[in-house]
């Protein structure tokens, strides 16, 4: 079970894993180790305020790398289920940005699945961050944070 | 078939346009495509590279009728 | 904002996280980069099937000892919260059994954090479990998974 | 005060008792109250132990009142 989803709409990742699990996961895909990574916007950057944030998308080409990327981590540890949900447009401080959950037999591959996923996912997707500085300065964000 | 190409982001902001079709009937490198799509002579280093929604690098051949865009290196999660 | 929960009742993982973050994490502390880990009962082990499970801990120690990493790892990672749920008493499988959830400011820290909890947990946290085959065998479990 | 000595899991079922008071004056090592708690000689290398619910080696010295607890390799998580 494998699912991406990119979404103008504001989520809720705890209610979201609940419903998607409910819904989409048999109980047999549920035991052994899932883990999760929640990346929420946060209200300072490189040292600057920021009060909103856009971030753009190739539509097409961002949902079918996600979907190579789930796949190519599924198959190489033998994961049960993975799930990604990503925002695009208007963001403000405090929501959250991404989901990333992984479902495994094992903890160890449930952990390092979930944590190659969100490097590949910030390093290959095809997303961009516009911030906005509460001095009224809009930029780009031209590289991601290490990490 | 034209080719049809994408800029997006900082790039798109720079280049001026978002969207380009260019007209051809022989396979273009993505030097040339570049260069009819932005006007500008040389292709950054930076810029990341894709046809047909799938990454390239800056070596491959463009058909007519592919998807090419352009763009800087991505920011998202 | 610390927090240790060692308890009988069942619980579900993305509710508690739900209903513990918005009661006790203050916006500014949810920003930046959650890590999570779920540990959920499997009904195999050592390739047996396995119908029930009991958890016996040491009232008093268990505690301290988890609040103790916890501690360590928050001070380490500079962590903005960290929880840590474990159940004791009977479980049964497809049953959550651990909940390690971690927030900071970096994904890496976030990610190191969590799994380091998850270890050293795994280690040094007094639980012992014993197991109910489907023949009717119990066995205590002698040792921990790699992982 | 006596020194409370607990046992755990497997251990406490091989031992066959979850709780012992000893009774004592003075100062006893691990292995003395191993010993006179178990009523075994030799204190197995892969058994835990903690005084007052805190780790300890098998050369920590036990004051009366203490608590103390033998117990196998965790397996929780």
């Amino acid at each position: 079970m494998q699912h991406v989803d990119v979404r103008e709409m504001p989520f809720e990742p705890w209610q979201y894993l609940a419903d998607w699990q409910a819904q989409q996961l048999p109980e047999n895909a549920r035991s052994g180790a899932t883990a999760v990574f929640v990346g929420t916007m946060r209200d300072f950057n490189e040292g600057d305020d920021v009060t909103g944030m856009y971030l753009e998308h190739y539509p097409g080409m961002t949902e079918r790398q996600l979907a190579t990327l789930v796949a190519e981590a599924s198959q190489r540890w033998s994961l049960d289920a993975a799930l990604v949900v990503h925002r695009v447009g208007e963001i403000l401080p405090t929501q959250p940005i991404v989901l990333v959950a992984v479902w495994s037999a094992h903890r160890a591959a449930a952990f390092e699945a979930c944590r190659h996923l969100m490097e590949t996912l910030k390093h290959t997707a095809p997303f961009w961050k516009r911030e906005t500085l509460s001095n009224g300065t809009v930029r780009w964000v031209d590289r991601n944070t290490l990490g | 078939m034209p080719i049809k190409v994408l800029f997006f982001a900082s790039l798109r902001e720079r280049i001026g346009q978002s969207q380009r079709l260019l007209e051809t009937d022989t396979p273009l490198t993505l030097q040339e495509v570049w260069q009819r799509s932005s006007g500008e002579t040389h292709l950054p280093d930076n810029v990341l590279m894709s046809v047909n929604q799938t990454y390239v690098d800056a070596n491959s051949l463009v058909q007519p009728g592919d998807e090419v865009a352009f763009f800087p290196p991505v920011t998202g999660g």
